[in-house]
C-alpha cells in the first residue's frame, strides 16, 4: 500500500508542473497586465503612455516570459510563494488566510452531501417504487437542475432578508469571541452548496444500493435470520459505498468550482472569490499560486480517497 | 418416507407480480421432508424448485407472496409452526432462520459477501442466534472449519472470501449454514457451479453431516447422477407442479411419468460407449406467461391424449410412497 | 403511474414554491416602479439582524472596507471612508470644495496676490495615533514624495502642482537636499514657492493628506502601496485603526488626542470596492450599513422605500460622455466625424432626455453641449442644449454626405447591466437616423486601446470610433485643461488653436473669477464644436439610516475630502 | 396488517384477476429497449418538454412578432400582460422573445459545446481504448489533468486569454467538456474489446480502424449518450453562472444565462419576479427534462433495474 502511495506522490509533481506552465502560459496570453487593470480607465483618461510604462518596469512585467516563468519557478522551491502585485502581501499569507475558509464550505457542502445523498439514496433504493421514492428522485432531479447562483439568492432572500433566520453574509463580525460563532454564517452558503452535490450523490449511492440489494450475499444475510435494519445497512450498503465514495472523489473538482460561485453571492472571505479577482486583474503571482494549491489539494484528497475506496474494498487491496 | 416428518408442505402456491404480470410460479406442491433423510427435488430451470425453498424460508422478492397452501415447520421444542403465516422477517421467523432452517445457495463466488472475513460472517450467525462471547463463538467457527475440513482454519478465519477457492468457498458457507445445528438444510444446487472432484467431497460432506446431526436436507438440482447417488426421497417438479415423487427406490428404478422416463434417458451413462442413443427432450418449457390448459408436459409429451389437453391430472398413488400425476401414464412402453 | 404524476407535481410545487415566493411575498407594484408600494410586513420593525454590538457600545456601520489592502490617500482623495477617517488633508476643505480653516492642520494659510507663493501654517498639538508630533518633516517629505517621477499612485493634479514647485528639477536631479520653492520659516509655518501659475493650487493643498514621514521615510514611491505600512496605516484624523481582517472587516475607535472633538463610537467597516458595492442593498437591509454612498441607480431604486433610510442626491462633477476619435483609420481618408455637424447631428439623435427620464427616473440630468454638469455654478445657461430632434440629425447627416452604409465602432469597459442596456439604447436611437453603430466591450489592456496617441504619419492610435466613458472632475478646470497645448490628455482629435489658447490663458491664472470669464467664453465655443458629446452628468447618492440621519445637512461629494465631521456625530 | 400491506395485497389481487382473465396476456411487444423507454414515464415526460422548448426556441419568429433586442422606453419593467406574455425588462424589451432567441444561443452553447466534446471525446477515447499502449498513457494522463482541475476555474482562465463571445465559450466547453466522455469511451472499448466477435474480427483481418469505429463503437454508444446528455445540462448551468461571475457570453447577446443575470440585485428579485421567474423556470424545465431523457436512455440499457 505504501509503495501504491508513493508512486501516486510521485506522480503529483509533473502534474502539478504541467499545470502551472499551461496557466502561466494562459496568464501570458490574456490581453493587457496588471498595471492596464490596475489604473481605472476613467483615472487613466489623463495619464501618459511613458508614465503607464514606469510602472510596468517596477513590476518586473517587462522582461520576457520564460525568465519570468523560471524567476517564479525558482522562488517556489525556495519556499518564496512571491508578492501580490497589488497589495504587496506575501501570497502565502494571502493562501494560508484564505484557503481554509474555502475548504471549511466546501468540505461542509462535501461531507452534507455524502451523508444526505447516501442516506436518501438507500432509503429512495429500499424503497423503490414508492411515491417517497419518485418524489426524492423527482426533488433530485429538480436540486440538480437550478442554477447555484439563482438558488443562492432565493435562499438569502427567504432565509436571511425574509424570515432573518441567517445572516446575509460574510463570515465573522468583530465581537466574535469563540470560534464556534461563525458557524451560523457557514450554514446557509454550506446548504445551498451541498444541496445540489446531494442530488447526483442520492442518484448514484440509490443505483449501486439497488444494485448490491440483488447479490447472493444479501439473501444469503436474510437467510441467517439477521433483522432487516442489519441486512440493508450492514451487508448492501456497506458493499454500495465504495462506488459512491469513488464518486465523491469525481466530483471534488466540481465542489470548488461552485464554491467559488458562493462565495461570491455569500460574500464568503475564501479563495475562490479571491481566485476570480486575482484572474481578472492579471495578478499572476497570486493565480498561479491558488490555482497550484488547489490542484495539489484536489489531487491529494482525491489521493485520500482512493485510499479509503481500498480501504473499504479488501478486493482491490492486493493489487 | 419412513422418517419423522421436519417441514411439511400442503399444496403450496406462490405467485410472482413483477413487470405488472402474474406468473404461478409455484402451483400446488406438497411434500414432507424428514429427519435424517434427504429429500431431492429435481427439474429443468424454470420450473420453481428453487421458489419452493425461498418460501419455506420467506426469502421470496418483494413482488410475489404465498398464494395459498401450508408450509408446516414441526419444532422438537416448540410445537408445530406455521411458516407461511408468519410476517415475512418477523422476529419469530427470523428466530427459525439461520438456527432451525439453514439454506445454502448455488453461486459460492457471490454467496459470501466480499468485504468481511469469511470467519466474522460465520460468527456473526452463531452470535445472532446464541448469546455466546466472542471468543466463544470464535472458537466454534474454528471447529466448524476444521469439521468442513478447510486447511489451516487459524490463518484461513481471517481471510477474505475472495482468497478462498471455489471448493473451499462452498465450504465455508456449509460451515455458516451448519453453525446452529440446524434441524433442516435447504441446499439450492450447492455443487453446480464446482467441477465434479470438488462436488463428490461436498455430497460426502453433506451425507456425514446428516449422520452426525441427524439433519433433514432438502436438495435441489437438475443433475440426475446427482439425484441416484444422494437421495431418499425424489420429487420431480415441471412448471410448478411435482408430476412424480417417491422414495429414490421407486421412482429411479420404475419411472412412470413420461418426463421422468425422458430425464432418466438423457443422461449419459459411463461405460455404455460413444454409440449409446441419448434422446433429448424435443420442444422448450412453455412460456410461464401463457401456460398450456392441461397437462403443462403435454406439448412435449409423446403420448399425450386429449384429457391431458383438457385437465390438469390428478395425484395417484401406484404402490407404497410412489406418486404420479398423469392421465396415460399407463400407455408409456415399459422397458 | 398515478403515483409519478402525484410526485412529480409535489416535487415541482415544493420547489417552484421556494423559488417563488420569494418574489410573491412582496405585492408586485405597477408598472412604473416610483408609485409608492406597500413594503412586505417583516421589514416594518427596525432591521433586527444587526450584530451585537457589547453592551452600550455604539457602532457605526459602513463600507469600502479594505479588500486586500488600505488604499494609498494620495492616488483617490477620499474615495474610501478609511481615508477620511484615517488621514487629515494640509488645508481643510468645505462641503463646497473650496478651501476652510475650520478642518485640517493649517490653522490658516494665504496666497500671494500673483498666485506664486502660498503661506501654511499648522494648528499646534497636531498628533499621529501612534502618539508622535505631526511636524513640518512630514509635510516636506509628502510633498517630496508625490513630486516623484513614476509616483504611480498620486492623482496627476495633486502631482502638476506639487511639480510646479521652484527648485523640483534640481531636487530630483539630486542637486539640492529640499526643493529650493519649500521654505520653514518656523516650526509651524511653511512658504511655498511656484515657479508658474498652479491654477488649482488651493484645491489641491486642501485635498492633500499629508502621511507620517517616521513610518514610510524611504519607502520606493513606484512600489508604495505595496508597502507593509498600508496593511494597518498610522494617520493623524479622528478615528484610529483598532482591528483590521483584510477583506472583511475593519474597525475603527475614536483618536483620543484629535484637536477637533471626539467620537463617542466606534466605526466598523465591511470590505467592498470603493467603485461599485453590488452588496450594499442587501448589507443596508440587513443593517449592515448606516453611511455609504452610491453611482449606481439600481441601489437607489431598491432602497427608496425601506424603512428609516435616508437618500441624499450630491450633484458631483462627474459626466458620462461619448469620446470622438476624429482621426483618418486609413491614409488619404478623412474621418466623417471630424465634421462637427456629423457630431452634432449624433448628439440630436440620442434622446438624452428620455433615457435620464425612463432609467435613470429623473436622477440624471440630461447632457447638453457642454461638458460641465448643470446645477454646477460654472455652467453658462442659454447655450444649445442638443434636445433630442431626430429630423434636425437627419438634416446635418445629409448635408455632411454622412454614408448611411458606414459602420462606426463604439466601444466601453463598464460592464453593469445598465451601460448594456444603455448601449442597447443609443444603439436602436442611432440607426433611427441612419447611423449603425456595434457596441464592444474593452478587454485587456483598456487604458491603451483608449488612449493612444495618434501614429506619426497622423493616423488614428485608437480602434474605435466612438468610446462610452466618463470623467469624474476635481474641479471644472480639469473638463477643458486636456485640450491646452501640448497637454497629455488629447489623442481623438488634432488640437484646436483658438480652443486651445482660451484654455491655456484660462490655466495660466489662480483668480477663480478670472478663470471663471476665460471658461464661460471656452463653453460658447465648445458647445458648437462639441468634440467630445455629453451624455448626462451623474449625481452621487449618500444612503444614511436613522441612527446616522440628521447629523449632516449638506453633503459635499462623498468621492473626494469634505467637511462632515463625523467625529461629533450623535448616534441614535 | 398494516395500510401498506392492504395496498399492496389489493394491487396484487387485482393483476392476478387481470392475468387469470388472460387480459395481460395479448399485449404486443415492439423492440425491448423503445418500449422500455416508452415504459418509462419520466423519460416520456422529459421528452416532451425537451422537444417544446427546443421547437419553441427555433420557431421563435412564429410564436413572437417582438425582436429580442428591440428596446421600447414607453413600457419598461411591465408585468405579463396579453401583448407581453413574459412581461418586459428594465429597458423595455420582450421578455417572451428574449428568452425563445436566448434559448437559441444557450441551446447553441451548451450542446454545441456538450456534442463537441463528445466528438473528440468518442475519437480519442474509442481509440486510445482500442489501441491501448502509449497513445492511451498520454491520453489518460491529459484527461487526468483537465479532470482534477475544477472546471470553472480552467474556464475562468480560458475566458481571459481567449475574450468573451459566443464561438469562444462553445470551444472552451469543448476543451473542459471532452476528457467525461473520453473515459466512458475509453471504458467501455477495454470491456468490448475482450469480447470474442472482436477476436473473430481480428481473425477475418479487417484493419483496426473498420473494428475500433464500425463494430465496437455502436455497443458503446448508449453510455456515451448518457454522458452527452448530463453534458448538456451541466453546461446550460455553468452558461448561467458564467454571465453571473460576468464571464459568459458577452452582455449583449441574449441568453439564459444574461437574462438570468439581470435580475442579479435584491430590487428585481423582490419585485419584479417576471423577469427572473419564467426563465428560472425555463432553464430548470429544459436542464430537468434532459435528465430524465438521459436517465430513460439509461434505463434501458442497464437490465439490472427492472420496471
Amino acid at each position: 500500500m505504501a509503495k501504491y502511495i508513493g508512486k501516486r506522490i510521485l506522480m503529483f509533481i509533473p502534474m502539478a508542473l504541467l499545470m502551472s506552465f499551461l496557466i502561466f502560459g494562459g496568464m501570458e496570453l490574456t490581453p493587457g497586465d496588471f498595471v492596464s487593470n490596475m489604473i481605472s480607465p476613467d483615472m487613466a483618461a489623463n495619464m501618459t503612455p511613458d508614465e503607464l510604462n514606469v510602472l510596468r518596469e517596477a513590476y518586473g512585467l517587462n522582461d520576457p516570459f520564460l525568465i519570468r516563468y523560471v524567476k517564479w519557478l525558482g522562488q517556489i522551491f525556495q519556499g518564496n510563494w512571491g508578492y501580490s502585485l497589488s497589495s504587496g502581501v506575501p501570497v502565502k499569507d494571502i493562501i494560508l488566510q484564505r484557503l481554509p475558509v474555502t475548504l471549511e464550505l466546501a468540505l461542509t457542502g462535501l461531507v452534507i452531501s455524502a451523508i444526505l445523498g447516501s442516506v436518501l439514496g438507500i432509503v429512495s433504493a429500499l424503497k423503490r417504487g414508492s411515491l417517497l421514492d419518485h418524489t426524492l428522485t423527482l426533488a433530485g432531479v429538480i436540486g440538480m437542475s437550478i442554477p447555484q447562483f439563482f438558488f443562492g439568492m432565493v435562499a438569502i432572500l427567504l432565509f436571511a432578508l425574509n424570515w432573518k433566520i441567517f445572516p446575509v453574509g460574510g463570515r465573522t463580525t468583530p465581537d466574535m469571541v469563540h470560534w464556534w460563532e461563525h458557524l451560523r454564517y457557514l450554514v446557509l452558503p454550506a446548504l445551498v452548496l451541498g444541496v445540489t452535490q446531494t442530488a447526483s450523490v442520492m442518484r448514484y449511492s440509490r443505483a449501486s444500493m439497488m444494485d448490491s440489494m440483488h447479490k447472493d450475499f444479501v439473501k444469503a444475510a436474510r437467510s441467517k435470520g439477521l433483522p432487516e435494519w442489519r441486512v440493508n445497512l450492514v451487508h448492501g450498503f456497506r458493499v454500495s459505498m465504495t462506488p459512491v465514495v469513488v464518486l465523491l472523489a469525481l466530483r471534488l473538482p466540481m465542489l470548488v468550482s461552485s464554491s467559488v460561485v458562493i462565495e461570491n453571492v455569500f460574500q464568503w472571505p475564501g479563495i475562490g472569490v479571491t481566485f476570480k479577482e486575482a484572474v481578472s486583474a492579471g495578478n499572476y503571482p497570486l493565480v498561479m499560486m491558488i490555482a497550484l494549491i488547489i490542484v495539489i489539494m484536489v489531487l491529494i484528497i482525491s489521493l485520500v480517497l482512493d485510499i479509503l475506496t481500498r480501504v473499504l474494498d479488501p478486493r482491490v487491496r492486493l493489487e | 418416507m419412513s422418517g419423522e416428518s421436519v417441514i411439511s408442505v400442503k399444496n403450496l402456491k406462490t405467485y410472482f407480480y413483477s413487470e405488472n404480470r402474474c406468473n404461478k410460479a409455484v402451483n400446488g406442491v406438497s411434500f414432507e421432508i424428514e429427519r435424517g433423510r434427504t429429500l431431492c427435488v429435481v427439474g429443468e430451470s424454470g420450473c420453481g424448485k428453487s421458489v419452493t425453498a425461498s418460501s419455506i424460508m420467506q426469502l421470496l422478492p418483494k413482488l410475489s407472496r404465498i398464494e395459498e397452501g401450508e408450509i408446516v415447520y414441526h419444532s422438537e421444542t416448540q410445537g408445530d409452526i406455521v411458516l407461511s403465516k408468519l410476517k415475512k422477517n418477523g422476529k419469530e421467523m427470523r428466530s427459525l432462520r439461520g438456527k432451525d432452517i439453514a439454506m445454502i445457495f448455488q453461486d459460492p463466488m457471490t454467496a459470501l459477501n466480499p468485504v468481511y472475513k469469511v470467519g466474522w460472517q460465520i460468527m456473526e450467525n452463531i452470535l445472532q442466534h446464541e448469546d455466546v462471547t466472542k471468543e466463544e463463538a470464535r472458537k466454534r467457527t474454528l471447529d466448524l472449519l476444521i469439521q468442513m475440513g478447510i486447511p489451516e482454519p487459524e490463518k484461513r478465519i481471517d481471510q477474505y472470501p475472495h482468497e478462498y477457492s471455489g471448493g473451499m468457498r462452498q465450504r465455508a458457507v456449509i460451515a455458516m449454514a451448519m453453525s446452529c445445528n440446524p434441524k433442516v438444510l435447504l441446499a439450492d444446487e450447492p455443487t453446480t457451479a464446482l467441477d465434479v472432484t470438488i462436488q463428490a467431497q461436498i455430497f460426502e460432506l453433506m451425507e456425514s453431516l446428516k449422520k452426525e446431526h441427524n439433519t433433514a436436507i432438502l436438495l435441489i438440482t437438475h443433475d440426475m447422477g446427482v439425484v441416484s447417488e444422494m437421495a431418499d426421497d425424489v420429487i420431480v417438479m415441471y412448471m410448478g407442479n411435482v408430476i412424480e415423487s417417491g422414495t429414490a427406490r421407486e421412482v429411479l428404478k420404475n419411472p412412470v411419468h413420461p418426463y421422468t422416463r425422458a430425464l432418466l434417458a438423457s443422461i449419459p451413462i459411463l461405460g455404455k460407449g460413444k454409440e449409446q442413443q441419448i434422446e433429448p427432450i424435443r420442444g422448450m418449457t412453455p412460456n410461464p406467461h401463457n401456460r398450456p390448459k392441461g397437462c403443462q408436459f403435454e406439448p412435449r409429451c409423446d403420448f399425450s391424449c386429449d384429457t391431458c389437453r383438457e385437465s390438469m391430472p390428478g395425484e395417484e398413488i401406484l404402490e407404497g410412497t410412489h406418486m404420479v400425476r398423469c392421465h396415460c401414464w399407463r400407455e408409456v412402453p415399459r422397458e | 403511474m398515478k403515483k409519478r404524476i402525484l410526485s412529480l407535481l409535489m416535487a415541482s410545487i415544493m420547489v417552484l414554491g421556494l423559488a417563488a415566493c420569494g418574489g410573491k411575498e412582496e405585492p408586485a407594484p405597477e408598472a412604473t416602479p416610483d408609485t409608492s408600494q406597500e413594503q412586505g410586513g417583516q421589514e416594518t420593525e427596525a432591521p433586527a439582524e444587526q450584530p451585537a454590538a457589547a453592551e452600550g457600545e455604539k457602532i457605526l456601520y459602513s463600507n469600502t472596507g479594505p479588500v486586500e489592502f488600505f488604499e494609498v490617500p494620495w492616488w483617490n482623495l477620499g474615495q474610501y471612508v478609511h481615508s477620511k477617517l484615517l488621514f487629515e488633508t494640509l488645508i481643510g476643505i468645505d462641503n463646497d470644495m473650496n478651501p476652510t480653516t475650520e478642518t485640517g492642520m493649517a490653522e490658516s494659510y494665504e496666497l500671494s496676490e500673483d498666485g506664486l507663493q502660498l503661506t501654511i501654517t499648522l494648528r499646534d498639538g497636531l498628533k499621529w495615533h501612534d502618539g508622535q508630533d505631526v511636524t513640518l518633516d512630514d509635510v516636506v517629505w509628502s510633498i517630496e514624495q508625490v513630486m516623484t517621477p513614476g509616483a504611480g499612485m498620486a492623482n496627476n493634479t495633486l502631482k502638476q502642482t506639487c511639480e510646479g514647485i521652484e527648485g523640483t528639477q534640481d531636487y530630483l536631479d539630486g542637486k539640492t537636499e529640499q526643493p529650493a520653492g519649500i521654505e520653514l520659516v518656523d516650526d509651524k509655518t511653511i512658504v511655498l514657492k511656484f515657479a508658474t501659475v498652479q491654477p488649482s493650487v488651493m484645491l489641491a493643498m486642501s485635498l492633500f493628506p499629508i502621511l507620517p514621514k517616521h513610518c514610510l521615510e524611504g519607502v520606493d514611491m513606484t512600489q508604495i502601496q505595496q508597502d507593509p505600512f498600508w496593511q494597518s496605516p498610522v494617520g493623524s484624523g479622528p478615528f484610529k485603526l483598532e482591528e483590521v481582517k483584510i477583506g472583511e472587516y475593519a474597525t475603527f475607535a475614536p483618536f483620543e488626542d484629535y484637536w477637533d472633538g471626539v467620537a463617542d463610537f466606534k466605526i466598523l467597516l465591511n470590505a467592498s470596492s470603493a467603485e461599485s458595492d453590488d452588496k450594499l442593498v442587501t448589507n443596508v437591509k440587513a443593517g449592515l450599513i448606516d453611511y455609504a454612498y452610491t453611482k449606481m441607480y439600481s441601489d437607489v431604486q431598491a432602497l427608496r422605500d425601506v424603512e428609516g433610510v435616508t437618500i441624499d442626491t450630491v450633484p458631483v462633477n462627474y459626466t458620462r460622455w461619448f469620446m470622438v476619435n476624429q482621426y483618418p483609420k486609413a491614409a488619404g481618408e478623412t474621418n466623417p466625424l471630424s465634421d462637427k455637424r456629423v457630431r452634432q447631428a449624433i448628439a440630436y439623435a440620442i434622446d438624452k432626455a428620455t433615457i435620464c427620464e425612463q432609467i435613470f427616473e429623473g436622477a440624471a440630468m440630461p447632457g447638453t453641449g457642454t461638458l460641465t454638469p448643470t446645477g454646477s455654478n460654472w455652467k453658462v445657461e442659454g447655450l444649445e442644449e442638443y434636445a433630442y430632434n431626430p429630423d434636425k440629425a437627419k438634416e446635418l447627416l445629409a448635408e455632411a454626405g454622412w454614408d448611411s452604409s458606414r459602420e462606426l465602432k463604439l466601444a466601453y469597459y463598464y460592464t453593469d447591466q445598465q451601460t448594456v442596456d444603455l448601449m442597447a439604447i443609443v444603439q436602436q436611437q442611432l440607426a433611427q437616423v441612419g447611423i449603425k453603430v456595434n457596441p464592444y466591450l474593452l478587454e485587456g489592456d483598456v487604458p491603451g486601446q483608449l488612449n493612444t496617441a495618434p501614429t506619426a504619419d497622423g493616423l488614428a492610435g485608437v480602434q474605435w470610433d466612438l468610446a462610452y466613458g466618463a470623467l469624474s472632475a476635481l474641479s471644472p478646470l480639469d473638463y477643458y485643461s486636456r485640450f491646452a497645448e501640448g497637454s497629455s490628455g488629447t489623442w481623438h482629435g488634432p488640437y484646436d488653436e483658438t480652443l486651445g489658447a482660451m484654455v491655456n490663458e484660462m490655466l495660466s491664472t489662480a483668480d477663480v473669477e478670472k478663470q471663471m470669464a476665460t471658461y464661460a467664453k471656452i463653453e460658447e465655443y465648445y458647445a458648437d464644436e462639441i468634440p467630445y458629446i455629453a451624455l448626462y452628468y451623474q449625481p452621487v447618492w449618500v444612503v444614511t439610516s436613522e441612527k446616522v440621519a440628521g447629523n449632516v445637512s449638506k453633503w459635499g461629494n462623498p468621492q473626494f475630502y469634505m467637511q462632515w465631521d463625523i467625529q461629533n456625530w450623535t448616534l441614535k | 396488517m398494516t395500510f401498506g400491506e392492504k395496498r399492496f395485497h389489493k394491487k396484487l389481487d387485482k393483476i392476478r384477476r387481470l392475468e387469470e382473465e388472460g387480459v395481460l396476456a395479448k399485449k404486443k411487444k415492439g423492440s425491448r429497449a423503445l418500449s422500455k423507454f416508452m415504459s418509462n414515464k419520466m423519460a416520456m415526460l422529459g421528452l416532451v418538454i425537451f422537444t417544446i422548448i427546443f421547437l419553441a426556441c427555433i420557431f421563435a419568429p412564429l410564436l413572437t412578432s417582438y425582436r429580442p433586442e428591440v428596446v421600447d422606453l414607453t413600457n419598461l419593467m411591465k408585468p405579463p400582460s396579453k401583448d407581453h406574455i413574459f412581461g418586459t425588462d428594465k429597458v423595455g424589451r420582450d421578455l417572451f422573445a428574449r428568452v425563445l432567441y436566448g434559448g437559441r444561443v444557450s441551446i447553441l452553447v451548451a450542446g454545441g459545446g456538450a456534442l463537441g466534446g463528445a466528438l473528440i471525446g468518442v475519437l480519442v477515447g474509442s481509440f486510445a481504448g482500442y489501441r491501448g499502449g502509449w497513445l492511451d498513457k498520454i491520453t489518460m494522463r491529459l484527461s487526468e489533468v483537465f479532470m482534477s482541475f475544477p472546471q470553472l476555474i480552467l474556464v475562468l482562465v480560458m475566458v481571459t486569454i481567449m475574450g468573451q463571445s459566443t464561438r469562444n465559450i462553445i470551444i472552451i466547453f469543448v476543451i473542459t467538456g471532452w476528457s467525461g466522455i473520453y473515459r466512458q469511451a475509453r471504458a467501455a472499448m477495454l470491456s468490448i474489446r475482450e469480447e470474442e466477435y472482436v477476436q473473430a474480427l481480428h481473425a477475418f483481418g479487417l484493419n483496426d480502424m473498420l473494428i475500433c469505429f464500425k463494430h465496437m463503437l455502436p455497443n458503446a454508444l448508449s453510455p456515451i449518450i448518457v454522458n452527452i446528455t448530463i453534458n448538456i445540462a451541466a453546461f446550460i448551468l455553468e452558461e448561467a453562472s458564467l454571465s453571473f461571475l460576468g464571464l459568459g457570453v458577452p452582455m449583449e447577446v441574449a441568453t439564459w444565462g444574461n437574462i438570468l443575470n439581470a435580475s442579479q440585485d435584491m430590487y428585481t428579485l423582490q419585485n419584479a419576479w417576471w423577469i427572473w421567474l419564467p426563465v428560472g423556470v425555463v432553464i430548470s424545465l429544459f436542464v430537468m427534462s434532459i435528465n430524465f431523457v438521459g436517465d430513460g436512455v439509461r434505463d434501458t440499457t442497464d437490465s439490472s433495474i427492472q420496471g
